[in-house]
């Protein structure tokens, strides 16, 4: 049985490799923006980054013990949407355009 | 310290590219990547309120201006309009830049040890200041003529934008027109996020005083949601010669520069504040300024004045 | 260096606030009010500007004030010392007569608000604002918010008019000013980093010679260059400087150029004074002769006048960087430095009217004739003598000749070139003299020349910006006749400088 | 090697990066986005100054933390004001280049 | 009991990692986009709520655990724009998608 700040320090590096993890994971996603082949997948990557970003930000805000990381993902989660609308004004545009 | 390293190679990554992209759009979307990223780095180096600023302002707020700004550029992206410097010219710069690198790195090798801080002298003074988060007491008392400066630079960036719109189009309102077609996703976001959004850009701007948070990052979501009503369609951008949007732009400004001035006879010196009220005072600096930069802000993003007619 | 607050320090807040709190009031209360602000603070200011001289005139000491009541390192100091107060000074009488100037070009008409002048009014005093806090500010990082500030002010000042070429120019600006903040900004850091604290005199004291140091003025120094336009770094001055409108070139070539050079000497000469060792000062002087002497060779092949005069600022800022391998010398007696340093700041102050006048001459110049082609000038010199006079007046302090501040100014630097054996630097100033002096001769010659078809005027040009045109470029005259020890003031806060040296 | 080390080092060579982006890259809206990356590395820089002060208690000196936020508000109204000149030349002339004879 | 915690924690905040790696290899590998559309909603929404699920054991107090969970909410709404626009487009260019 571990004692409790051992599995506190245990927890804490678990955290910190699920953080690690997901930005990884989802940091590959951002060579379809590369390869796109259309705004549509672009956005998908882009959308898929920002949700990584939040939820490596609240683990590490655990991991960390540090609340205020928790309103930092909460302002990521509302720029990530401003971000998005930003980004659907863009299609719309490019859309109309081509029509 | 293995998270660490992972986080750093990213940002090095995501940086490359904003850098090597092919297309300035891909360019975009990597500097908001960037600017996640490095809000990451923000928390990990102890600095949440810089983090707040970084994923509100640094990624979000530049990132959507950047992106429309792409969007109305990209019918020119082609590979025609653009002519690259010669081989030799890159090459030069890629030894100057990576020489800057090596000495710069090398000075952060070289850096004091122990490092000279303030600290402690802001910690010793905060009870002065009636603040309890040390980073507002340094942009609200000790370095308040900074943050005066900064609300001013703003402004007059925000005029000297203005200015660049033509004269027929002169008293106008910025930005192009958005369609509020009230059925689209587009405005049932707006609806719900708008409200949600203001809330937190309060709550952001209140805890400011004790914990990390503060007006640049509350009016920086203020000015997000404001320009995510914008482009919803929910409400129109305002006409820039307008009376009341001249006075909301100002009201900030000048009421830190009269208590600024006020503190001569209640302290004894400009932006000093009276120990027993310091912290009301700010309080009351801090909500016109907040207001005020929120209104700049989204007005930088909307842009010059391009149309005359709301519709 | 007083280390407390000394009376009469809330000067230098009004300084700051005065004009920053007027462009913040013609923004908002916008149309008329704009002018009408801007005509009640200029007059405001110039009382503050001499108050803030006279009182370090009369207690010979630095003027300071900790804002906040938080001493440094903790908070920013204002500090004046008699150089602060002689480009304060100048700054305040350059504003009130380019702002007197402006106001036929920038009228304000009843009902409709024009763009134009609400901006230029606007920027006009926060451009004074920031002048006046780059000049007073004893804090790195509140110097690089006065920095940004001059930057947001000036560079829409280029694009006024909307044409595709000054939309350009400005961007340039912008991008060149830019480029110079950021690499300022990270010497700062590197500093504070080092030592601390952003403060003036604290860093004197803690700054030695060792590898951070260099990195930090190299890096603070080539992007104060880059926005001060020293050759290599002149490309984007000459289109702004001749796409502005007339009185907005005058401020930008007359003042906004001289703040990151002032800043450029506060580095050199009181932050990092153990530091600035001969050779380093060399590779300034180098630059420096660079750009007075392809500065004035491409100004005489300028087609157009106000580009003309826009290559004479590149070369007339070179003179100003002689003076760091004059008065860098710490090995050798120090009156030949003074010397040299005080004609350096000479040459900043009788540069900046002068060169305002000839700008404001030129505005008129093209007013009349509906261009401002050099080779179409025949017969101006008839039409508009006190133009073409006042022109005339400013170009005698460009080319160094007596009577001006120009001759004073550069006769110091060929007088410290000379008694310190670095001759180089005197066959310089020489041949930039000579050099102006072609190009001078070109636009009066020209304009002295009988026309083939007489002279018609397309507006005509009001007696009173004539006369304010003659003002400032006599002041650029009258710098020649002040005696020497008024001079004195520019040495007051600098106690390792000799008064001995001017003679 | 300290984390705050690690990062400053990742500092260094994003100003190395965006300086070459600034000088190789013909596009203003390229340029604005290298300056941008410096910012980002410059304020790394002093993030890891603040972070290696840390004293008193204070995760790190927060006086360097507070010039970050001022720093980056200054930024952004820089790029705003660049941006929108660009969109303004684009507008007057269609194009996006900035060429030295213009 | 505070172990039986950690344990759930450790397993649903594995379980949204996987949903994550599984969202991007979907991204990447799925031929077309509305396929790849699905992949990522999933991992959206399920990921980070199963992050945000495996923290809500670890916090203290209501308020945080609150915040968390409108942080969740926040992106959902985020993903739901998204998913919303791209099948906009899909009716737009018809089958060519």
């Amino acid at each position: 049985m571990l004692r409790s700040s051992e599995r506190r320090t245990a927890m804490t590096d678990f955290l910190l490799a699920a953080a690690g993890f997901v930005l990884a994971t989802v940091a590959l996603g951002l060579v379809r923006i590369l390869r796109g082949p259309d705004d549509a997948d672009r956005i998908m990557a882009a959308q898929l980054l920002g949700t990584g970003g939040i939820a490596a930000m609240l683990l590490l805000a655990q991991a960390m013990s540090a609340p205020a990381a928790v309103d930092v993902a909460l302002i990521l989660a509302l720029l990530a949407a401003f971000v998005t609308v930003a980004f659907v004004k863009r299609v719309d545009r490019s859309e109309m355009d081509g029509a | 310290m293995a998270f660490d390293i992972g986080l750093v190679t990213l940002v090095l990554g995501v940086a490359a590219w904003t850098i090597g992209a092919r297309e300035t759009f891909a360019a975009v979307v990597g500097f908001v990547a960037y600017g996640l990223l490095l809000a990451l780095v923000w928390v990990r180096l102890a600095a949440p309120d810089v983090a707040m600023t970084e994923a509100a302002l640094g990624s979000g707020l530049t990132g959507g201006l950047l992106l429309g700004a792409s969007t109305r550029l990209a019918r020119t992206d082609g590979p025609a309009a653009i002519e690259k410097p010669s081989a030799i010219i890159r090459l030069a710069a890629a030894v100057l830049c990576t020489l800057v690198s090596a000495g710069l790195a090398a000075l952060v090798l070289l850096m004091p040890e122990p490092a000279p801080t303030l600290a402690p002298q802001v910690a010793a003074n905060m009870a002065a200041t009636g603040l309890g988060n040390p980073v507002t007491a340094v942009l609200m008392a000790y370095r308040a003529i900074d943050t005066l400066l900064e609300v001013v630079v703003l402004l007059l960036a925000l005029a000297g934008m203005w200015s660049l719109a033509p004269d027929r189009l002169w008293g106008g309102f910025p930005g192009p027109r958005h369609q509020d077609d009230p059925d689209s996703v587009l405005s049932f976001i707006g609806q719900l996020l708008v409200p949600v959004g203001i809330l937190v850009g309060i709550h952001i701007f209140w805890v400011g005083s004790v914990a990390p948070g503060g007006e640049f990052q509350g009016a920086t979501i203020l000015a997000a949601m404001g320009i995510l009503a914008m482009m919803a369609g929910l409400v129109g951008a305002p006409a820039v010669s307008g009376r009341w949007l001249r006075l909301v732009l100002v009201v900030g400004p000048a009421v830190f520069f009269t208590i600024g001035l006020a503190g001569f006879a209640m302290a004894g010196g400009f932006l000093a504040y009276p120990e027993a009220h310091a912290k009301m005072l700010i309080l009351m600096i801090e909500i016109p300024v907040t207001l005020s930069i929120a209104a700049t802000l989204a007005l930088l993003v909307a842009g010059p004045p391009e149309r005359t007619t709301q519709r | 260096m007083p280390s407390s607050a000394t009376a009469g320090g809330f000067l230098l807040v009004l300084a700051i606030v005065l004009p920053v709190a007027g462009a913040m009031l013609s923004l908002a209360l916008g149309g008329r009010h704009a002018e009408r602000v801007a005509l009640i603070v200029m007059p405001t200011g110039v009382v503050v500007a001499t108050a803030i001289a006279a009182a370090i005139w009369r207690t010979h000491s630095v003027l300071q004030y900790f804002v906040g009541n938080w001493d440094p390192p903790l908070g920013v100091a204002f500090r004046a010392d008699g150089l602060s107060a002689v480009m304060i000074v100048t700054a305040a009488l350059l504003i009130c007569g380019i702002g007197l100037f402006a106001r036929t070009q920038f009228p304000t008409p009843r009902g409709v608000e024009a763009h134009a002048s609400l901006a230029f009014w606007t920027l006009l005093l926060a451009i004074w604002g920031a002048l006046n806090a780059v000049f007073i500010s004893g804090d790195l990082f509140n110097l690089y918010v006065a920095l940004e500030l001059l930057t947001f002010a000036a560079v829409p000042l280029v694009s006024l008019d909307g044409r595709a070429e000054t939309l350009a120019a400005a961007l340039r600006y912008l991008v060149f000013a830019l480029f110079g903040s950021i690499l300022y900004l990270l010497g700062a850091v590197l500093l504070y980093g080092a030592y601390g604290t952003l403060d003036i005199v604290l860093l004197s004291d803690r700054v030695h010679a060792e590898p951070v140091a260099w990195a930090t003025i190299s890096l603070m120094t080539a992007g104060l260059l880059a926005k001060a336009a020293l050759y290599p770094f002149h490309l984007w001055l000459p289109p702004a400087h001749a796409g502005a409108p007339a009185p907005a070139s005058a401020l930008l070539s007359g003042l906004v150029v001289k703040a990151p050079f002032f800043l450029v000497v506060r580095l050199w000469f009181d932050v990092m004074p153990r530091l600035s060792d001969r050779e380093a000062a060399q590779v300034l002087g180098i630059l420096g002769a660079a750009a007075i002497l392809f500065g004035s060779v491409v100004a005489l092949r300028q087609a157009r006048l106000k580009l003309l005069i826009a290559y004479s600022t590149v070369a007339q800022i070179g003179y100003l960087f002689l003076m760091f391998p004059l008065a860098i010398k710490p090995e050798m007696g120090r009156s030949w430095s003074t010397t040299a340093w005080t004609g350096g700041m000479l040459q900043a102050i009788s540069h900046a009217f002068a060169k305002a006048a000839m700008f404001m001459a030129a505005g008129l110049i093209a007013e009349a004739l509906g261009h401002d082609r050099v080779a179409g000038l025949s017969g101006i010199g008839r039409a508009l003598p006190i133009t073409v006079f006042a022109f005339g007046l400013g170009g005698l302090s460009l080319m160094g000749l007596p009577p001006s501040g120009g001759f004073v100014a550069k006769a110091m630097l060929l007088t410290a070139a000379v008694a310190e054996g670095q001759w180089w630097w005197a066959a310089v100033v020489l041949t930039g003299g000579l050099l102006a002096g072609g190009y001078v001769f070109l636009v009066l010659a020209r304009s002295l020349t009988d026309p083939s078809e007489p002279v018609t005027l397309l507006s005509t040009v009001s007696p009173i910006r004539q006369a304010i045109v003659v003002a400032l470029a006599l002041c650029a005259v009258l710098l020649g006749f002040v005696p020497l020890r008024p001079l004195e003031l520019l040495q007051i806060g600098r106690p390792e400088m000799a008064i001995g040296g001017l003679k | 090697m300290s984390d705050a080390t690690l990062y400053g080092l990742c500092g260094a060579v994003l100003v190395g990066l965006g300086l070459f982006g600034l000088i190789v890259h013909p596009q203003p809206l390229r340029k604005i986005l290298a300056f941008n990356l410096i910012g980002g590395g410059v304020f790394l820089l002093f993030g890891v100054v603040a972070r290696r002060g840390a004293a008193a208690g204070l995760g790190g000196d927060p006086v360097p933390q507070a010039l970050i936020i001022t720093g980056l508000v200054v930024a952004f109204a820089a790029t705003a004001l660049a941006v929108a000149l660009l969109l303004r030349l684009f507008q007057e002339t269609g194009r996006t280049t900035l060429r030295l004879d213009g | 009991m505070s172990l039986a915690l950690d344990v759930l924690t450790i397993l649903s905040v594995s379980t949204g990692a996987f949903f994550f790696l599984a969202g991007t290899v979907g991204l990447l590998r799925f031929p077309d986009a509305l396929s790849r559309l699905h992949a990522l909603t999933k991992a959206d929404n399920l990921g980070l709520g199963l992050v945000v699920l495996g923290l809500l054991f670890q916090v203290e107090g209501f308020l945080a655990a609150l915040k968390l969970v409108g942080v969740w909410l926040l992106a959902l709404l985020a993903g739901a724009t998204v998913t919303q626009l791209i099948a906009r487009i899909a009716r737009m260019r018809g089958s060519t998608m």
